[in-house]
């Protein structure tokens, strides 16, 4: 995957979230403020703005990025999706692809951003629960030699699950904390946006695939 | 010319922080407190970026950040290590919002260091307010 | 009808007040917040007159009020006590305004009692916030 | 003392609540937030327009008093002295007049009021360190026989005087208390106002005497 792909990655992403808007924020208003979606989309919007013009490196594309979500987001969301971005740019810094090996540690240091970040170490029924078993299923899964698009098949696949199985949780951090029982039987907002970004990566390669084989 | 100290009021609504602000005002005429809040389009919300305006705007030695709830703490953090980066001096205060930020303010006001205010705003929540 | 429970933030502030009130109505939204703030004349302060009217008008079961500083506390309590005189139900809650307010509103928001709500308010000074 | 020269007090302790406004205010500013003049010019002054209709007995014109610092007073001012002359009024229930012997309880009621609506025991640095001390004076100076005007003479002067002491004392009470030692040096405003009310009765009292002498 190089920045091409990435961006159009990104500028996928801004219409999936343009288009789940409601339910983003449907889930948010069960158990937080209700503002997710409406974060979410004004961030993605501002993204898919910026990318028109952008012309820069892969490390630059996650810069655009985080710089752009941490400025336009009110919320939670904000701080975390862009300290996500920030060290994925960080560490991409030099590359010009990501290779199937890249995965693990990349999402590694988005995992760790959030937990910095959000103070949290698993099980607070935050959008961490999606992030924190990604890198490991990346590992896993490039260790089987497995193509690109596997994988992060794999990783949306993952993602879907550990997002739908906050539904189950009990919040103990972010505002959904303040309802303690009654945050369970509710999906957790950020855990579903972050299952909505893998699942946009997943489609963007395979979008591409096809595109590919066509050509 | 640099003052010493400043308050950053991080709230996720303008009015609370405004509020806060002609509060701690009534008392601690003389030291500066900047306003960082709402989403920045008339809503309720947080952002780092506000944060960093404030911080920069307020032209002080050390600035204290005091923050309301939940993502103001992350969007306070976040700013701060941005500002940190850009060699700004700040702190954010483990205190109760109104509480704390009277008690820091008031610290300043009577010509207290930065550590001081700090240290006595975040005991402020050991206060019994019935007392 | 009258409702289970309902808070008065007594602040000297209107803004203040309102402030917090928009915040924590946007968690718990099921919950009466009323406001007993600012002089009666656009000044700051606070007045007991005013927090007896706020909790008539609330019309619940048993009021909450939850102060910001000093002499608030004194008309809270000065209300409460004319209050308890026509057989209101009336505590005034000793915890951090914005936050113990929070905490006290998400309690009633998810159907706990109104002594469970006070203990949780209560107990909120002890949470760190930046845990 | 009966009904007419209790109003006649508060009467003239409204004009000097009046011009000594700015006073109280400079006091408040300094270890406070500025308003104790405006505070208690507006109760006071509310306090003389109710008296003009006033018709009831001694103790109702202490509740008249007690209901109108309440209603109007913002700050802490308003239940202070709003609880003093309630406790007063109570104390005066079906008394048509205050005697020498009468000073020292009602005065005992008042002082008691603003520890319990402050939470005070001496030594804050608020109106409760003048008040504190006045019950005994009224008890010593009755007990040696003293007439009205030389027993309120003698509260105007302890009060005067602990009024004045207070400005070397550190506040730990009240919003002078976030000032700390730099509360010292300051008169508390709370405590000035109390020594201008028992000033203000002693003048009451003294034109009183030489009106009754003309007569
Ligand atoms: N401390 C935290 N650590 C990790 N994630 C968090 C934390 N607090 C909140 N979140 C995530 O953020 C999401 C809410 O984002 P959003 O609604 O945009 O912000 P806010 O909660 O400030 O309104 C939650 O669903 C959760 O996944
Ligand atoms: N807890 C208290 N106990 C007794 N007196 C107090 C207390 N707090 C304040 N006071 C008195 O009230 C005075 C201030 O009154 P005022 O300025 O009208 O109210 P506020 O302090 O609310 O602005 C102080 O000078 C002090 O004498
Ligand atoms: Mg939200
Ligand atoms: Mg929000
Ligand atoms: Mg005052
Ligand atoms: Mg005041």
């Amino acid at each position: 995957m190089d920045v091409t792909v990435a961006k159009a990655w990104f500028q996928r992403y801004a219409d999936v979230i343009s288009e789940e808007k409601a339910l983003l924020t449907r889930l948010d208003s069960a158990i937080g403020d209700g503002d997710h979606g409406a974060n979410m989309a004004r961030g993605w919007k501002a993204v898919q703005e910026e990318l028109e013009s952008f012309t820069g490196g892969l490390s630059d594309a996650f810069l655009l990025v985080s710089r752009t979500l941490i400025s336009k987001v009110g919320g939670a969301s904000g701080p975390l999706y862009g300290t996500v971005f920030l060290r994925m740019s960080m560490a991409l810094k030099g590359k010009e692809t990501i290779d199937e090996t890249d995965w693990s540690n990349l999402l590694q240091q988005g995992a760790e951003g959030i937990a910095q970040r959000g103070k949290v170490t698993g099980g607070e029924k935050t959008m961490y629960d999606v992030w924190s078993v990604l890198p490991q299923a990346a590992e896993e899964t490039a260790q089987q030699g497995e193509d690109e698009l596997t994988l992060v098949t794999r990783l949306a696949q993952i993602a879907r699950e550990k997002a739908d199985a906050t539904q189950e949780m009990k919040a103990t951090k972010g505002r959904a904390a303040y309802l303690g029982d009654r945050s369970i039987g509710h999906k957790d907002p950020g855990a579903e946006s972050t299952a909505l970004l893998f699942d946009a990566l997943r489609s963007t390669l395979a979008d591409k695939g096809g595109a590919d084989h066509e050509n | 010319m640099k003052t010493d100290a400043a308050l950053v009021l991080v709230s996720h609504s303008e009015r609370l922080a405004e509020g806060a602000r002609e509060l701690i005002s009534s008392m601690a005429q003389d030291v500066p407190i900047l306003i960082a809040a709402g989403d920045g389009e008339g809503g309720l919300g947080t952002r780092s970026e506000g944060i960093v305006e404030a911080v920069q705007s307020a032209n002080a030695e050390h600035v204290l950040l005091i923050f309301d709830l939940g993502s103001a703490l992350m969007n306070a953090e976040m700013a701060s290590e941005l500002l940190a980066a850009e060699g700004h001096e700040v702190t954010v205060v483990d205190a109760p919002f109104v509480e704390g930020a009277m008690v820091a303010a008031m610290a300043l006001q009577v010509g207290k260091g930065v550590s001081e205010a700090i240290k006595e705003a975040e005991a402020s929540r050991q206060q019994l307010k019935k007392g």
